[in-house]
């Protein structure tokens, strides 16, 4: 490369803020730049820094929502001396094991509000993180197969838009126009029609967390891996801190988002959960080039799948229905998971189930979270995802951001307190009651 | 043509031939064989592409952990994208289609991503593709989906059947190489219960691909003897082409049986594969091990394979790599294919070994290169020269078509894993090995645990089967076992040549020692961030041949050991399993079982139109020739019940016998509503609570004796009702003497409704029956007979608000009893009637149905919440009283009449005051059911309304978003139809 | 998984419906004082031990017993299957 | 008599016969049914009244127990399936009733139920039937015992007459999914 050449790429590598001391962004010039210099210049994309004595406020849980929380804290809420505390590595939790659906199709005024400004959050967010988390909006279709089914959705499909969020009723001609494929006419259940939602899609669900975590770092968060939590320290009814696998840590404010073992923190104030945990199945076939465009789940079975860029298709159904901290699951799930797809979807008898594997979930006593205080002063509680976390990500970042920075709930998440069973305001989007293996 | 048949050996039947063709070209086979072996015997090198650079690929194994070459199986709707060519049993007409490529295997535009690697690195996409936002799913999303992927599904119905089963063992032995078979021959002469599974089509594992005797026979000579003794023996179940798949609770092991895979198309009726679930005391793995490849420049070269997998194509198939074959190990057992190819005049040019102190295997022709490693190679599709760098830095070049490497061989723990246990790494042989956690119940043999020799792999699987033996009471026998080869690993660990070039780790994903360290540099340095980062071991292999060299780089990386490194999870299945096997027959048509009602027989012959409630098929409407429309008919039958009598089969409600002296308590406990002074002979409707005060079910409740009661449930909620009733005895009053039994299917219950239903009735209750408004009253029930002697039970319920009753017969005469029923009611229009019709007359009549009971509503919301009394301690009744539930403002059930009887109304639109703007504030309610009233001739519908008792006769809008509706309707009482209820009494 | 029936030896769990924690039992009276109160901790609050779980099971497809299961969530052994009609008896519940 | 005509469960006039290789499946209506469940403190009441009845001796969980033409089954804690031929007892729950009187709880069944016999000629020719069909070990599930478990989503009670024998009891609305679930799996091994 002649001088002059050399000279415009130290240009443009400055310009594109590569010089030490300043973030790093990340960027399709920056990548070609790194391509000619053997990518020697792309730094760790979050710091290991050592813990600190004390912080203002620690985030226990490194998954999706406790890197978003901190993300938030800091970029949205000016919070410094934040930091979460991992106990593995991080992302290693549901957000590293879910289907990657991102939707606001939801019925209630609990939740719509919340979910819609959870997608709008989606919408904008490679772009607030300098990550690309590949948010695709390829649409969700929810078949139905029932006059009754019919109706519901078109009370969901209603109560969607009267919150701002899209919302289509598709007839079976036209489930016929997007999914020619589909079992229409050997049917146990015929498809009568879906609806669907455009703005719904997937994401890459382990760089959502890996761009929060990059983006709460750049920020000064420290994120501590391999730093368990193992004790509470609450004095007088409020929190001062928290034992760690790597040593005692103060704080004034502590948010617990640790969905799956929120019984377990929780525990450690002496605090019962109307939650239980429970396994989850999911799956992915070889890859395959593309059939399925969009997201489509069955109305008459467990079963619901999308077709990754990498063209394997991901899917999954119910819960296995036993609790179970073990992220793994049995046969009879996998095969009814898998009857469900092969009712509707007859064509994907020959691709082949590669990989299966399990993720622990917080089933709330209505299928709905809890972004709430505690009785403990100065510990916040962000759980009860049930199946429905990874959608959430940004808004219950937000959400818990909001409630750790300003002790009042977000707009959006005003329902979702930990006293509406005992008061009688379940968020029940199924109907199937306090029973957690239902929803 | 680099390959070729050896004129001699191999376990193949040369006597026949079979004919195949990939990409269109016709070769020759034999029985035996598999495509990889085929094609390899003719000379083919070049199989496939890689999923990222399209880099041409070739055979690197000789297995199921085949990463390379991958190949579309059969065609057109039975086509199978991704098939391992390496366990593709040949048969005659098969059809195979290289993929990944366009147009042509050899000549693939997308290989232009080869000459973009440097841009193309691990997790290039994470940082680029973010300008503009809407381009990610427009521009460049499309372009990776399309580039990405493999083999294509045909998008046709897969056309073969598959089987479920379940089977029970003793002992389930996976894998019949030396340690299983020994394992099976001493659990199967000692007596008990025993599987021997193996995912091959020929059991014998190793000592079908290796050269050495067992005693005085070949090695394959004394796996067939072996196997045809436990042939013969009764308590022994031989399983092979069958992977066990998965290690799951309890002792139960999922398994695949490739029924007809070897077929062209699997025979008439049968399947073409089998998923086996087998639950047995014990398992002994004996999985064997999988050999690891030695990471250098452009290690990724159709030509360059395994060296245990080269000595098995030699062996078992009698195939010659190459002409000019060289190796490079950092083992002894590599060594083992010099000598083997040596033997069949198969002429090995070097063996390149990176032990300084390796010792010569003394092939004649052959350079030995101590010391020495493989930096490069060349060849366009294929190899044709290797790259060397002696002990002492001297770098030339080797002519070579075909390159033999072993980097050691890895246990194949995975199933070990299954259940949260987590292998140990073993020092010694450079390779986890299974920990301490196993499954219980599994023991491991042979070299999976590590054990590589052929006499410790025999004695292992002996002791272990003797040990279960002696577990289950049975006597072992003493070990009759050969003698066989018991070289000691010999091994120093060699994970990558470090160079410039790019070195392949993982060859189906493209993941290379420069993409680890770019992870180690980027912080993504513990195995599961590498893994996801990478994509290493994500590809159809799951990483079988690249997860270890792959940390072993990332622990020389951060410089932490391998044990400290640890491994990622494996994870069911261990090798890939066609969705249809999981589904087996439950798919189309029969993906559930389907319910008939008593008079479905009838209703068909009828011409009835069918919908599904829950499994059930009922009769939804009846049309008439000449009615072009639903509609037509459900006005028709509507109106007839409502002027003279019909027909519907009421079958599919729950029916729950209830007896016991504390029948009548327990009934009230678990309805909200009294029960226990329910008088003998009479019938109430029940509201059944959720314990969280929702409502649960509703339902008639009939009293036939003072101990006696036979409770319906709606059809939905028939199953669940049950059990909630079983809890409520068993585990909350299990001091009541109240027993239960479902009688759903044993009556055929046909509602006769309408003013003349009493004319029609008499006609066929037995005359001893008086059947009077004062003898037989609203809510009356008992048992009777009908048309000279069946017996029957008559209610005297009403869900069309008209005269009416149900009368239940016998199932099986049903059928009979309709044809009597429309018989004896020519002359008063007796009208069959669906469910259509029936939702109609409900809603006129103001009737909750599961639409309105849909588990987040109340009996407050149903404006029934006087019912749930406060007076006893009923399921539900505390927390129905809960703040929220109690809310003066709270929805309640009306009625909605359209103002215009043009205009349209459906259920789940939303209400809003006239003028008010579409948003959730304004949202005052939805519709739950609507239809057109033939009665009322308008359209009208239920709804829940916020405070909707206070809003009768308000004019609102129901509003459907989706269809732009926008209907004015007004607020009325629910009881469209007699709201005092005369005719029902009369 | 396999469930060890106390009367039918080991049966598929397949069979079974599970509803979940064993304290599903322990209703309370809702006629006595502070009956809100304990219903809502009786129905809404779990103890979700990782570890030994006490938990209802009902042979839906065998003998329509309801099973209680003592399990350990963390690796999904099973230490005892008892009849739930034993363990409510034994609890003193009754009429 | 009534002067109705019944049908069979699978809706014809004449019952289903199928020969399938060494296999026959043969759909059969000649049982009544009662369902018998002592009421609390009875058990011994009723088995002796039973046994005064019938002559059997009603079996333990998973058994059953077969005296001249009378045969009971396990359906769960002291509860039990008697079976008796139609012909000979067209209202058995009444029979029954009146022996027990206030001890048992009996509820007629003969037309919940569907029942297919299945005819191999040995054990060895059964199996592979049920096998793809239902998770019972073998071993456990020899002449007289009466299984209640799941096929293709059924709930059914499997009976064990003899070598080679069995029959399924199963809901008699789903009779023909069930027939079909057998049907398919007898060509599958044929």
């Amino acid at each position: 490369m002649s001088e002059t050449g050399i000279a415009s790429l130290r240009a443009g590598l400055q310009s594109a803020g590569i010089s030490d001391g300043t973030p790093m962004r990340y960027s399709a010039f920056r990548l070609f730049a790194e391509a000619l210099r053997g990518h020697r210049g792309w730094r760790p994309a979050w710091r290991d820094p050592e813990p600190q004595a004390e912080y203002d406020t620690l985030v226990i849980g490194g998954g999706g929502h406790g890197l978003a929380t901190a993300h938030y804290l800091a970029s949205r809420y000016g919070a410094q001396r934040v930091a979460v505390l991992e106990k593995g590595w991080i992302g290693g939790g549901n957000v590293g094991r879910n289907t990657t659906i991102v939707r606001s199709n939801y019925l209630l005024d609990g939740n719509e509000p919340f979910y819609e400004y959870s997608l709008k959050l989606w919408e904008g967010l490679e772009q607030d993180l300098n990550y690309n988390a590949m948010f695709s909006q390829r649409g969700i279709l929810n078949l139905y197969h029932s006059d009754s089914q019919r109706d519901a959705y078109i009370r969901r499909g209603n109560a969607m838009k009267l919150h701002g969020a899209d919302a289509a009723l598709v007839g079976a001609e036209g489930v016929r126009a997007m999914y020619p494929w589909l079992n229409f006419d050997n049917a146990r259940f015929p498809i009568q029609g879906g609806l669907l939602q455009r703005r719904a899609g997937t994401a890459r669900h382990d760089a959502v967390a890996w761009g929060y975590a990059r983006a709460a770092d750049r920020r000064g968060v420290d994120i501590l891996q391999n730093c368990e939590v193992t004790g509470l320290q609450i004095e007088g009814g409020r929190i001062t801190g928290v034992d760690t696998a790597r040593g005692p840590i103060r704080a004034r404010k502590v948010g617990v988002a640790v969905a799956g073992s929120s019984s377990r923190v929780m525990a450690m104030a002496g605090l019962r959960l109307p939650v239980e945990s429970h396994v989850l199945q999911a799956f992915v076939t070889e890859g395959l080039k593309p059939l399925i465009d969009g997201v489509v789940t069955f109305g008459a079975g467990h079963f619901y799948v999308s077709q990754s860029d990498k063209g394997g298709l991901v899917f999954g159904g119910d819960i296995d229905g036993y609790n179970s901290y073990a992220q793994r699951g049995n046969l009879p799930v996998v095969e009814d998971v898998i009857e469900g797809g092969m009712a509707i979807m007859p064509a994907i008898g020959r691709a082949r189930l590669l990989r299966m594997w399990g993720g622990v979930m917080d089933m709330s006593m209505d299928g709905s979270p809890i972004i709430d205080r505690t009785p403990v002063e100065g510990l916040y509680f962000n759980g009860g995802w049930c199946y429905g976390g990874f959608k959430a990500t940004p808004a219950s970042g937000m959400a818990f951001a909001h409630l750790l920075a300003t002790d009042e709930p977000h707009p959006t998440a005003t329902a979702f307190r930990l006293d509406r069973f005992r008061r009688g305001f379940p968020i029940d989007e199924k109907g199937a009651g306090a029973q957690p293996n239902l929803h | 043509m680099s390959g070729a048949r050896l004129a001699s050996g191999g376990q193949i039947d040369r006597a026949r031939r079979l004919e195949f063709r990939f990409d269109g070209r016709a070769f020759t086979g034999h029985p035996g064989d598999t495509l990889a072996s085929a094609l390899l015997a003719s000379g083919v090198r070049l199989m496939g592409r890689s999923f990222k650079y399209h880099r041409p690929r070739g055979v690197l194994t000789a297995g199921s952990e085949e990463p390379s070459a991958l190949v579309t199986l059969r065609s057109g709707a039975r086509a199978e994208p991704n098939t391992r060519a390496t366990v593709a049993e040949l048969f005659d007409g098969l059809e195979a289609t290289s993929q990944n490529r366009w147009p042509a295997l050899a000549f693939d535009a997308m290989a232009v991503n080869d000459w973009l690697a440097p841009f193309l690195t691990a997790g290039f996409y994470y940082k680029t593709f973010m300008w503009p936002a809407s381009f990610w799913e427009k521009v460049y999303e499309p372009i990776i989906r399309r580039a990405a992927g493999l083999g294509a599904l045909s998008g046709h119905d897969d056309p073969d059947d598959y089987d479920k089963g379940f089977l029970h063992a003793d002992l389930l032995v996976i894998g019949a190489g030396p340690a299983g078979l020994s394992a099976a021959l001493c659990a199967g002469r000692g007596g008990a219960r025993v599987i021997l599974a193996d995912e091959d089509f020929r059991m014998g594992g190793r000592l079908n691909a290796e050269s050495f005797a067992l005693g005085d026979q070949g090695g394959a000579d004394w796996a067939a003897g072996a196997v045809a003794e436990l042939a013969a023996m009764d308590n022994v179940r031989l399983m092979p082409r069958t992977t066990v798949i998965g290690a799951f609770d309890h002792g139960i092991y999922g398994a695949v049986e490739r029924v007809a895979d070897h077929l062209p198309i699997p025979p008439e009726g049968k399947p073409r594969q089998t998923l086996w679930r087998i639950t047995t005391s014990r398992a002994i793995l004996a999985a064997g091990a999988t050999e690891r490849p030695i990471a250098f420049a452009d290690n990724d070269r159709p030509g360059i394979m395994l060296a245990g997998a080269m000595r098995a194509y030699a062996n078992r198939w009698a195939v010659s790599p190459g002409k000019r074959v060289a190796l490079f190990v950092n083992n002894d057992d590599g060594l083992r294919t010099a000598r083997d190819l040596a033997a069949q005049g198969v002429r090995v040019s070097a063996v390149i070994d990176a032990r300084a102190d390796a010792p010569d295997p003394g092939i004649g022709g052959a350079r030995h290169l101590p010391g020495a490693v493989v930096t490069g190679s060349a060849g366009r599709l294929g190899l044709d020269t290797i790259t060397v760098r002696t002990a002492q830095g001297r770098e030339f070049r080797i002519d070579a078509d075909a390159l033999a490497v072993s980097g050691g061989w890895n246990p194949n723990v995975h199933l070990t894993c299954h259940q949260r246990g987590r292998p140990v790494w073993d020092d010694a042989l450079a390779a986890f090995v299974p920990g301490a956690d196993l499954p219980a119940g599994m023991a491991v043999a042979g070299a999976a645990a590590g054990t590589f020799s052929t006499h410790g792999a025999l004695h292992a699987g002996h002791a272990a089967a003797a040990e279960v033996l002696e577990a289950l009471g049975h006597t072992p026998t003493a070990p009759d076992l050969p003698q066989a080869e018991d070289a000691p690993v010999n091994l120093r660990p060699f994970w990558h040549v470090a160079g410039k070039g790019r070195a392949w780790l993982d060859f189906q994903n493209d993941v290379t020692v420069k993409d680890v360290k770019l992870a180690h540099q980027e912080n993504f340095r513990s195995v599961e961030h590498m893994k996801r980062y990478t994509t290493l071991g994500m590809a159809t292999d799951q990483g079988k041949t690249a997860n270890v060299p792959a940390l072993a780089i990332m622990a020389e990386l951060t410089g932490k050991t391998i044990a400290e490194t640890g491994t990622t999870i494996f994870r069911p299945p261990y090798t890939p399993v066609a969705l249809g096997t999981f589904a087996g027959r439950s798919r189309g048509r029969d993906f559930k079982p389907t319910r008939l009602t008593p008079t479905h027989h009838w209703a068909e012959a009828q011409g009835a139109v069918f919908t599904e409630a829950g499994l059930w098929l009922r009769a939804q409407y009846f049309p008439r020739p000449g009615e072009t429309h639903w509609r037509e008919s459900v006005d028709r039958e509507s109106l007839a019940v409502r002027a003279g009598v019909g027909l519907c089969d009421v079958s599919t409600l729950g029916k729950i016998d209830i007896q016991g002296a504390d029948a009548a308590e327990f009934v009230n406990r678990v309805y909200c509503n009294g029960f226990a002074k329910l008088p003998v002979g009479r019938v109430r409707y029940g509201l059944m609570l959720r314990e969280d005060g929702f409502l649960m079910d509703d339902g008639t409740t009939a009293r036939l004796a003072e101990d006696h009661f036979v409770m319906t449930t709606t059809t939905a909620n028939a199953v669940l009702v049950f059990r909630h009733l079983e809890f409520a005895r068993q585990c909350l009053w299990p001091g009541l003497d109240v027993h239960l039994i479902s009688t759903t299917d044993a009556w055929a219950q046909i509602a006769v409704a309408g003013p003349k239903s009493r004319v029609l009735l008499q006609r066929v209750v037995d005359p001893e029956h008086d059947l009077s408004n004062a003898a037989f009253p609203f809510m009356a029930c008992g048992d009777i007979t009908v048309c000279g002697g069946l017996r029957a039970r008559l209610f005297r319920i009403s869900f069309s608000g008209e005269l009416a009753y149900e009368i239940a017969v016998p199932a099986r005469y049903g059928h009979a009893l309709m044809e009597r029923l429309m018989d004896k009611g020519a002359d008063l229009g007796v009208t069959p009637y669906g469910v259509e019709a029936l939702n109609v007359l409900r809603i006129e009549k103001g009737h909750a149905t599961a639409n309105e009971l849909n588990g987040q509503t109340t009996a407050r919301d149903l404006g029934l919440g006087r019912m749930v009394s406060d007076k006893k301690d009923s399921i539900g009744a505390v927390l129905s009283r809960r703040e929220g539930m109690m809310r003066e403002d709270g929805l309640r059930l009306v009625g909605l009449r359209a103002v215009n009887t043009g205009s349209r109304l459906a259920a789940g639109s939303h209400l809003l005051e006239r003028g008010a703007q579409a948003v959730a504030a304004n949202d005052l309610g939805w519709v739950t059911s609507a239809c057109w009233s033939p009665h009322l001739e308008a359209p009208i519908a239920l709804a829940f309304l916020k405070g909707g008792a206070g809003r009768l006769g308000e004019t609102l809008r129901a509003v459907n978003l989706l269809s732009g509706q926008d209907t004015e309707v007004t607020v009325v009482s629910p009881h469209f139809i007699d709201p005092e209820g005369e005719r029902q009494r009369g | 998984m396999i469930i060890h029936h106390p009367l039918l030896g080991p049966r598929d769990a397949q069979e079974f419906t599970v509803l979940g924690d064993a304290s599903l039992i322990d209703r309370p009276d809702g006629m006595a004082e502070g009956a809100p109160d304990a219903f809502d901790s009786y129905l809404h609050l779990r103890d979700n031990p990782a570890g030994t779980h006490r938990e209802l099971w009902y042979h839906e497809a065998g003998d329509r017993s309801w099973l209680v299961v003592t399990r350990d969530t963390r690796t999904h052994e099973v230490m005892q299957v008892e009849l739930a009609r034993d363990v409510a008896l034994a609890a003193g519940r009754g009429r | 008599m009534a002067d109705l005509t019944p049908i069979t469960a699978l809706g014809g006039t004449v019952l289903r016969h199928e020969s399938i290789g060494a296999l026959r499946i043969q759909e059969a209506d000649d049982w009544a049914l009662a369902s018998v469940t002592a009421r609390a403190g009875q058990a011994q009441a009723v088995s002796a009244e039973i046994r005064n009845l019938t002559g059997l001796d009603l079996p333990g969980p998973g058994g059953m127990a077969t005296a001249g033409d009378w045969r009971a089954l396990w359906l769960s804690p002291e509860s039990w399936m008697l079976a008796a031929p139609l012909a000979q007892a067209p209202d058995l729950a009444a029979t029954v009733k009146r022996t027990t009187g206030a001890a048992a709880a009996v509820t007629e069944q003969t037309d919940g139920w569907v029942r297919f016999d299945i005819l191999a000629p040995d054990d060895a020719r059964l199996w592979p039937l049920l096998e793809r069909l239902c998770n019972v070990d073998p071993a456990r599930a020899g002449p007289g015992t009466a299984t209640r478990t799941v096929m293709e989503h059924l709930a059914v009670i499997v009976l064990r007459d003899g070598p080679g024998r069995a029959a399924v009891l199963g809901a008699r609305s789903s009779a023909a999914s069930l027939h079909h679930a057998l049907v398919a799996a007898a060509r599958s091994v044929a």
